[in-house]
Order: structure tokens, then sequence, then C-alpha cells
């Protein structure tokens, strides 16, 4: 559980990574509520934009490690890969579940009208399993951290828009509807919807169903050990 | 008894032959230097030697073990210097040494030991605490080499360990591979030092595309390679000597001046120094007279034509 | 003038960043063709189409980040190994360093001018008098490297300076309440119409396309007295870190 | 590292686009989000497949997976493509012409849905032999230069046991060559210095004469007798450095200058054979494929080995037509044989050179 310990250790010993880490979330509870749209406070509707950002800074560990060579130390020592990515990626799904419990706690804290915290909390959860792999699938193809960082800035931009996060999905013309359903952050708009009006509890496993897919089959692509 | 070895191991990217079965032994105790230009697949032999990267065919032992050479059991005893530093910028020199620790699973007393001495080794346990950031770069090579110690490993790997460091701390390192040596850890060490080569190792082998074209002590190979000799001499009036003349003297290759240094290449065992001395001196005064004696880096010259050290200069 | 011919090769390195490139004009072409789409069709309150507005607005936004490539090479050249090499130049480091914000401002103003044709010619979006609009787009560009500038001088970590110069352009975005409507009170009203730049500038292109021009030259000249005023401060700070 | 395409690079190709054809069918069609789920699951296999190497039998799950939605979606027809293609790429012909054909007939889909599945089943056939030829390919190449190794391994011993036949012959040569010496110079010669002995001491004049009249005799028979062993023994075809001089003479297309150092006769034949063919190999590359104007060619022989080096001055020149359309490999399999080296470099002029080692105590003595 080495690499585990020390994974969590440097996530926190970076200014940045710390402001991310703490700031952004607390920050997000004391985001006003919309008028009509979204139906949850902004800091709600948009955490899921806060949770790419955390994802990739978390991932962006590993693509440190693979460009100064680590992953060549780690290929000699008595571990295997797949034990580096799961002690790695358990560290960073730990930092984000206790963000997810920061944020609805401190919303119900506050008073924020939530509904359902508890299935908010899972939702958001599996959301962020989704981030972390969609993470490590993209820096799986890159080799300079600064470069992988602000390309995923503009594309988080373009699939939280896509998705339905930032404007409701209604209002995008008919063709977008339909390709909205292809990115994840739909999914997790679907979700809150539900959070807000749904009671079919089926409905919502399905929505959690599809995020875990989507988790499986980005970590299957981000899997790949690249020694070079 | 024998700590690796590789039988007829081909490895290729594509359609390149990278390594083109290669025949490789290293007997317990060794310090074999690995040289080769850039592209000669050094590094490649490495990583199919540690298990790193696949290859296509032939064998690969390590510790005699044929079946499984790259079990967790045989890494254990393997340590491995990288050619780039690769050591956690943001965690202290100490931290390090544990994390490298931790995945070697050592534990509790055995860790906190192993660390400090490792530490002692390279002479940074008065920065134990410090940040690697603030480190000069011999002091971050050495926490590079020390990563690979903290597990006490029976063969070490070390790639271009002194790549761009001061003196001082490339002394240093080189004393450590000493007393590394001393210990009767088995050593394989790449560089474009020649030196460092000439000084440490036991066998050198030589590598040049994907095939290992010579191998012996440096003595050996020196001593079969030898083909000139040169000479340096210091004069008083270097403009004053007929170049001309002595470069029909029998054997001589060549006559290079430098303000008021002559060097001259001639055959080996020409044995015509007195004859180039007494012309000289007919013209004017000696004041020093300096014979060159090949290296490794002649020998390398010889065989292929190309220098070694000119990939240093990329870097 | 040593300086100016340096000027050439300051632009070439700017031009040949791609990652830039990429971000400042590849990245606002491919948002404003998804926003255009998605909002075909739809029209504000006063019956305008809503993309006209919301094209000028994302070329603004755009011109708050211009800033940060002459803040990087101010620092590559002067606060880092390469800085003694700049000074042993037989040149006035001081005006090497302006002319390297007066390349930034221009390639910025560059990339801004690119987008306005590319949103006026493929998406109809209506921008007025272009010469004006390039005036403010250049006003909110010589802003925006002035501001980022003084975070240069002022703050010693790059790092944070970097970071600041993300918070200016990011929080302005925000107060302008572009990514969520901000509450209506006085103090964001106050601030949305004298202070946050992308506001002020967008009103004053709103202004003289509606031919307001009085308050088209108020707002504009607001940002003109704030890029004077600040621009002495970056001169005093950059004073003790420039010789 | 420069990597050729690879196969697996338009095998995973075709896979992905399957997937982005279902989207796109997808989203044309009914985009209903819990069919979408099907391509989602699709996808899943075709990354699994991507990063790692399933067993045949996986197509089970493609398989389970499209008949779970044939209620209630047309895709899944559409995604019976990708069970079929892994099955062909397989080699597993029977299943997949079964599931080809029972595809077609039960679910009496439409024209469209058949080709599609055909043309699945073509470029999963094309990837299967592809691969397998590929395969093969390399293995051929390997075992051959596998068994240019061990010949040259041979040849190498056989180079051994010439080297010591040449040895023997040299040897039963010289003492041919004293033998014949001493018969017919040795008898006159040592009867020529008796004479000539004493005649110092001889005090006649008359028998003085006689004597001296006899040495002269004898030496002038010892001469002719000397002119015509040589002449018998010496061979009339040139040899070593001769040989390379000559070579170099006959060759006129751009300047070439020869140095030589050392002592060139040490060098046994076999070895002056493979120097030779090295030169000429070297020459007419230079001449045929670069654009240099001149050569040194610089040969040097010490105690301890013969080295040559021939450099040209031609600006680099197209890797292909040097190292795969010459006979320079070759050559360096000989060197090798001969326990020398042999290495090319082409980064300043084109630059050969051949390192022989000389055994000790052989060759020379």
């Amino acid at each position: 559980m080495t690499i585990f310990w020390f994974s969590l250790k440097r996530s926190f010993s970076n200014t940045t990574n710390l402001i991310f880490l703490t700031l952004f979330p607390v920050g997000a509870i004391f985001l006003p509520m919309g008028e009509v749209w979204p139906f949850l406070p902004y800091g709600y509707q948009f955490f899921g934009i806060i949770v790419l950002f955390v994802g990739i800074r978390l991932a962006t560990i590993i693509l440190e490690d693979r460009a100064k060579g680590v992953v060549k130390r780690l290929a000699v020592a008595p571990v295997t890969h797949f034990q580096y990515l799961t002690q790695n990626l358990l560290a960073f799904s730990i930092i984000l579940i206790l963000q997810s419990i920061i944020v609805i706690y401190g919303g119900v804290l506050y008073g924020h009208e939530l509904y359902h915290p508890e299935w908010l909390l899972v939702l958001f959860i599996s959301f962020s399993f989704t981030s972390l792999a969609v993470a490590l699938a993209w820096i799986s193809l890159y080799r300079s951290k600064e470069t992988s960082f602000l390309v995923y800035m503009s594309v988080i931009f373009l699939i939280v828009f896509l998705g339905g996060l930032l404007m409701p999905i209604e209002a995008f013309p008919d063709i977008l509807q339909r390709i909205a359903v292809i990115f994840p952050t739909y999914w997790l708009s679907e979700g809150i919807v539900w959070i807000v009006f749904g009671n079919d509890i089926s409905e919502f496993l399905l929505i959690n169903g599809v995020l875990w897919l989507y988790t499986i089959i980005f970590l299957v692509i981000g899997s790949v050990r690249r020694i070079n | 008894m024998m700590i690796a070895s590789m039988q007829g191991v081909v490895k290729r990217y594509g359609s390149n032959i990278v390594l083109d079965y290669v025949d490789l032994a290293i007997d317990e105790g060794e310090i074999i230097g690995l040289l080769g230009p850039n592209g000669a697949g050094k590094t490649t032999l490495i990583q199919t030697l540690t298990g790193m990267i696949p290859f296509e065919k032939g064998q690969v032992t390590l510790f005699g073990d044929v079946k499984a050479p790259f079990s967790n059991k045989n890494k254990e005893k393997i340590g491995l210097v990288t050619q780039e530093i690769t050591i956690f910028e943001e965690l202290t020199a100490k931290e390090n040494l544990q994390f490298f620790a931790g995945v070697y699973g050592l534990k509790g007393e055995e860790k906190k030991n192993s660390v400090q001495e490792a530490l002692e080794f390279v002479g940074l346990s008065d920065r134990a605490n410090k940040m690697p950031k603030k480190f000069s770069g011999g002091m971050k090579r050495r926490l590079n080499i020390a990563c690979a110690l903290t597990h006490r490993p029976r063969f070490i790997i070390m790639d271009e360990p002194t790549v761009g460091i001061d003196p001082q701390s490339r002394n240093y390192i080189l004393e450590a591979v000493k007393k590394l040596r001393e210990e009767g850890t088995t050593i394989l060490y790449t560089t474009h030092y020649m030196e460092e080569v000439q000084a440490i190792a036991s066998r050198v082998v030589i590598m040049d595309q994907g095939q290992i074209i010579k191998e012996g002590t440096v003595d050996e190979l020196i001593k079969t390679i030898q083909h000139e000799e040169k000479v340096k001499i210091d004069v008083t009036d270097a403009g004053q000597i007929p170049l001309n003349k002595l470069e029909s003297v029998t054997g001589v290759k060549q006559v290079n001046v430098d303000g008021n240094q002559i060097m001259i290449i001639s055959e080996a065992n020409s044995g015509n120094l007195d004859r180039i001395l007494s012309l000289i001196k007919a013209h004017a005064g000696v004041l020093g007279i300096q014979a060159d004696k090949p290296n490794l880096e002649d020998v390398f010259l010889t065989l292929t034509g190309k220098q070694l050290r000119d990939k240093v200069g990329e870097e | 003038m040593r300086v100016i011919s340096t000027m050439k090769f300051t632009f070439f390195r700017m031009v040949r960043e791609y990652i830039t490139l990429l971000l400042l004009l590849v990245v606002p072409i491919v948002l404003l063709t998804v926003f255009s789409f998605v909002l075909e069709g739809v029209t504000t309150e006063t019956g305008e189409p809503l993309i006209n507005e919301q094209n000028v607005i994302f070329v603004l936004v755009f011109q708050m980040f211009g800033g940060a490539l002459a803040m990087a090479y101010i620092h590559t050249d002067f606060f880092t190994e390469r800085k003694q090499r700049i000074y042993a130049l037989p040149f006035n480091q001081t005006l090497y360093a302006f002319s390297i914000m007066v390349c930034g401002i221009v390639y910025s103003v560059l990339l801004g001018i690119v987008l306005m044709t590319f949103s006026e010619f493929v998406f109809g979006a209506d921008w007025g008098n272009w010469l004006w609009a390039i005036y403010i787009i250049f006003l909110l560009a010589l802003l925006s490297n002035i501001v980022c500038l003084i975070f240069t001088f002022s703050v010693n970590n790059f790092k944070i300076a970097e970071r600041l110069s993300e918070v200016y352009g990011v929080g302005f975005v925000i107060l302008a309440g572009l990514i969520f409507p901000v509450p209506g009170n006085d103090f964001f009203v106050f601030v949305n119409t004298y202070v946050n730049p992308i506001t002020l500038a967008a009103d004053a292109i709103y202004g003289m396309n509606q031919s307001h021009a009085g308050e088209a030259w108020f707002r504009s000249n607001i940002l003109l007295i704030a890029s004077g005023v600040l621009f002495i401060v970056m001169l005093i700070l950059g004073k003790r870190k420039i010789r | 590292m420069k990597t050729g395409l690879d196969a697996n690079f338009f095998i995973n190709g075709w896979r992905f686009l399957n997937i982005i054809l279902l989207i796109h069918l997808w989203i044309i069609g009914d985009s209903n989000a819990g069919n979408f789920i099907l391509i989602l699951l699709l996808l899943l296999l075709a990354s699994l497949r991507w990063r790692l190497s399933l067993p045949a039998w996986s197509v089970l799950f493609d398989l389970f997976f499209c008949l779970l939605y044939i209620p209630y979606t047309n895709i899944s027809h559409y995604g019976l493509a990708l069970p079929l293609f892994e099955l062909v790429l397989k080699g597993k012909w029977l299943y997949s012409v079964l599931l080809f054909l029972s595809s077609i007939i039960l679910l009496s889909s439409s024209d469209f849905i058949f080709w599609h599945l055909l043309q699945a089943m073509l470029f999963g056939a094309f990837s299967y032999f592809t691969l397998k030829n590929q395969h093969v390919q390399l293995e051929r190449l390997d075992a051959l230069r596998k068994s240019e190794y061990e010949l040259e391994r041979l040849k190498t011993d056989l180079l051994k046991a010439n080297q010591s036949t040449s040895q023997q012959a040299r040897l039963l040569e010289r003492n041919r060559i004293s033998r014949q010496l001493h018969d017919h110079l040795g008898h006159d010669l040592t009867g020529a210095s008796l004479a000539i002995q004493a005649y110092e001491h001889m005090e006649d004049q008359q028998k003085a004469e006689q004597l001296l009249e006899e040495v002269k005799k004898r030496i002038q028979r010892s001469t002719i007798h000397l002119r015509e062993t040589v002449h018998n023994m010496s061979s009339t075809v040139m040899t070593g450095a001769e040989r390379m001089e000559e070579i170099i003479n006959d060759f006129h297309q751009f300047d070439t200058s020869f140095k030589k150092y050392g002592d060139t006769f040490s060098v046994p034949a076999y070895i002056w054979s493979l120097l030779e063919s090295c030169l000429k190999e070297c020459l007419t590359n230079t001449a045929r494929h670069s654009n240099a104007t001149k050569t040194d060619i610089d040969l040097q022989v010490t105690d301890a080995l013969v080295r040559l080096s021939i450099q040209d001055n031609g600006t680099k020149q197209n890797k292909k037509t040097q190292f795969e359309g010459s006979g320079l490999r070759s050559l360096q399999l000989r060197t090798r044989a001969l326990d020398g080296s042999l290495s090319i470099s082409n980064e300043d002029g084109f630059l050969v050179v051949c390192v022989i080692p000389l055994q000790e105590g052989v060759d020379r003595d």
C-alpha cells in the first residue's frame, strides 16, 4: 500500500492542488440558487465541472510519473502495473469521495433544498469515478502535463456544455439533444433532474449504471502501460 | 554464480531490429561497462534484461531462474538507476527513499535502517528532510542512485548515472560504485565517459547496431586494438621546425602543430621517437615530451569510426 | 534601434506556440461554432438574434487571457537563466520588455480580428463599426497585458502570478454573469457598469451599434484611463525588477 | 523509434469505426437512451480487445448483448458485425459462416445489413490473413538470420581449419625452398667460399688463376640457380596491398587517396579477399548512390589487427539505398566470421570501418 499512501501525500503537497481540492468544493456550497433553471443550486449543478477538473489534476500525477520515468523504476520493482494503477486510483477516488461528502453535507447544513441528498451523493461518487477514468484515458494520449491539462480544459467546457450541465438540454436543437447522450455529463445532468423530479428508483440505477459503464470503458482504454 | 544472462534475444520495434540475437552473460561480482553510440540498443538491452518490455525471441535468465525470470522474487534482487532523474520532486529525499523501500516490501525497523543507510551511502543524510527541488544536479543524481539501493539489491543496473553533473559528485558516485563492488554487488553500467569505465569496469561490452561487437577487459581491448601512438612534444619555437621532414620520418602518419606543441601520430611500435627528437632538436629546444596512451575512446573509434562522445553535446 | 530588430523574432516565437494558438484561436472557433449551432434562431427580448451578443462577448472573453503570452515571455527572458544573456546584450532592456508587450498586444488583437471576421462572415454576427470594434479589442488586450505584467512584477512565484492572471480572466467572466446569473444587487450592478472590463467593452460595442455614441465613448474611456493608470503602476513595479 | 504501420492499427480502427457507425445509426434512428447502453457495452468489449487479447469465446458476450437488444432496436442487427468480425479474425470459419447465415435468415433484415455483415466478414478474413502472413514472414526472417549466424559460426570453424592448413602449406613450402636453396646454391656457394679461402693462401699463380676461374663459375651457376628458383617460386598474380592499389587506380569516377601503414605482408590471403570485396563494394556504392567527389582509403596493419577505413565526402544519402540495397550486410557477416567487425556510419559522408584481428603467432613467424 506504499503507492497508495504516497499518492495521497503527493495529491495534497502542491498548492494549486490544495486549492482545487478544498477551496473550490467549499466555494460551490455557497453559490446561489437559479431562478427557473437549474433545479439545484448552481454549486451543485456545476459540481460536475469541479469533479472533472480535480480528476485531471489528480491523474496528471500518473502522467508525471510517466514523463519523469518513475514508471520505469516501478516496472523493475516487484509491483505489477495493475497494482500501481489501482492503488493510485484508490487514493484519488478517496479524495473525490471526501469532496462529495463535504459538498453534500455542507449544503444540507447551509440549508439548501437538495431533495434526496443521499442519492445526490451516490450520483456524485459515480460521476467522480467516471471523471477519473476519463482523465486517465486522456493522459494516456499525452507526454506533457501542461498540454494535456490545457487542452482538457477546453474539452471539459465542450462536454459540459453539450452534456447539458450549463444550459438546459431542452433548449438545444433536436440533433444536439440526441448527440448529448454520448457524453457522460449528460447522464450526470439526467441524474440531477431525477434527484429533483424522479421517483422510479430503477431509472436512477440505470443512470448510475451507465456512468459506471463509462468508467470501466475509459479505465480499460487508460490502463495502457507506456514505458517510453 | 551467473547473475543474469541473455541468449539469442531478438527485440523488434515494428520492422526495426533493435536487438539482434544478443548473447550476454553476467557473473556474480562483475562490473560490466556497456558502451555504444546512440541507438546501439543499450537501453533496450537493459529494458529486456529487466523485463520492462517484451521481446520476440530468445531467453533471459535472472539469478539462474529460467522459467520465470521476472517474478517478484527476482525483481526484489535488482536495482535500477535510470538515465533520467526519476524521483518525486514534491517529496523529501527521505520520503523518496521510503517510497521505494515500501514498494520493495520493506517494513518497520528494517525500512528505517535501510533508508538511513542509503542516505548515508550517497552522503545526503544532512539533507534527508529537504525537497529535491532545491538540490543541485549532482545531489539529485545521488538521490536517484540511492532510490535503487534501499532494498540492497544483488544486481544493480546503472543507465548513465553520471550524465551532466559536476566532477565532485561524479567522483562521489564512482567511489560509491567501487564500494558496492567491494560488497560483492554485480553492476551493469552504461555511460559515455570512457574514463569511468576504465576506472571501474571489470569487463567491457561494446554494442553497435543491436549487436555486441566486442567484449573483454579494458586492457585486453586496448591491447588488441592499439594501432597508433600519439606523442606530444613541447618545443621552444615550433615555427623553425620543417614539418615536411617530420612527416617523412618512417612510421609517422600525421603531424599537427598547436602553438608550440607538436603532436605526432605514428604507427604502433614504429620506434621512431629518437629520429623525431633528433630532427626537432636540430631546429629548436625540447621542453617536454608526453606520450598519450590509447584509451577506450580510441578503441571505440577504431572499431566503428564513430565518436562516442558526440552524444553528450546533444543533451 | 536594435530592439526593433528583435521584435520580428519575438513575434515568430509567439506565432509558433501552437498550444496558445490552439487555446486562443481554435478553441474559440470551436466554441463559437457550437454556440451558434445551439443558439440558432433564439432571439433576445429586443428581437435581435442572441448569437450576436454571444459572439461579441465570446471574442472579448478570450481577449481577457491575451496577456498570458507576453507574461510568459517576460518571465522567461527576465526572470530565469536567460536573464543573464538578455542583460549582457547591448540594448535598452526596458525597451526590450516593452517590445515584448507590444508584440503580445498585437498578436492578441490579430487573433481577435480573425475571430471577429470568422463570426461575422460564418455566423453573421453583427459587429457594427469594425474600426470601433478593433479599437475596443485593442483596449481589452492592452489592459489584459498590463494587468498580467503587474502580476509578473509584483509576485515572486511565477506559478502564482499565472494563477492570478487566470483569476483575473475567469473572475470577471463570472462577475459578468456569463456562467450563472449574478445577484442583481447594487454592488454587482456597479461592478458590471463601471469596473468589469468585459461588460465595459461589450457595452461599448453595443452602444456604438445602437448609436449611443456618448455612452460607448464613456465606457471605452474608462478602459483607456484604467489602462493608463495601471500602466504607470506597471512601470513603477517593473522599474524595481528590470533595470 | 520508427515503427511501421501495424495491421493491428487497422483492425482497431475498424472496430471503433463500427462503434461510430452504431452511434450514427442511433442518432439518426430511434435515439432511445436505453438502447445507447448496447453501444456502450459493445464499445467496452472493443476497448478490451484493443488493450488485451481476449480469447475467441469472448464473442459470446457481444452476441449475447446483441441478441438481448434485438427486440428493442435494429442497431443490434448492425452490432452483429462486431462478433462476426472477431470470429473471422480468429479463424473460426465455421462459426462465423453459421452466424452470418443465421442472422441473415432469422432476422430477415434489410439488404443493407446483409452487405454490412458481408463486409465485416471480408475485412475480418483480410485481417486474419494479413496477421498470419506478417507472423510467418517475421518468423521466416528470424530463422533466416539465425541460420545465417549459425553458418557464420561454421565458417569461422572452417576458416580456422583453413588457416592451419595454409600454415601447414606454408611450412611445407618453406621446407621446399630451403631444400632447393640448399641443393642448388648451398653446394656451389660453399665450394666457392672454400675455394676463395684456399685462394688467399695459394702461392702458385697459375693454380690460383684456375681456382678463381672455378669460383667464378660456381658463383655464376648459383646466380642462375637463384634466378631460376626465385622465378619458379614467385607468383604472377598480384596480391595484397598491390591488388588494392590496382583496384583503386582503376576507379576514375572520383578522386581517391590511398594510405597504407604497417607490414602488409603479414596479412594472410583470406583476409585480403575480404578487404578487397569490402573496398570494391564501397567504391561502387559511392559511385552509384552518392554525390561524393573524394574517397579516402586508409589501410593499417599492426601486430594485432588490420583496419580498413573508407570515407567519402558525400552529403547524407538515402539510408535505404545504402543499407538494404548493398552487399555491406553480407560483408558484415563475413567480417564477423573472422572475429572482426564492420561498422557503417553516414553521419558525415559515408564511412565504413572494417577491423579484423590477426591471430598472434599463427600467421607471423
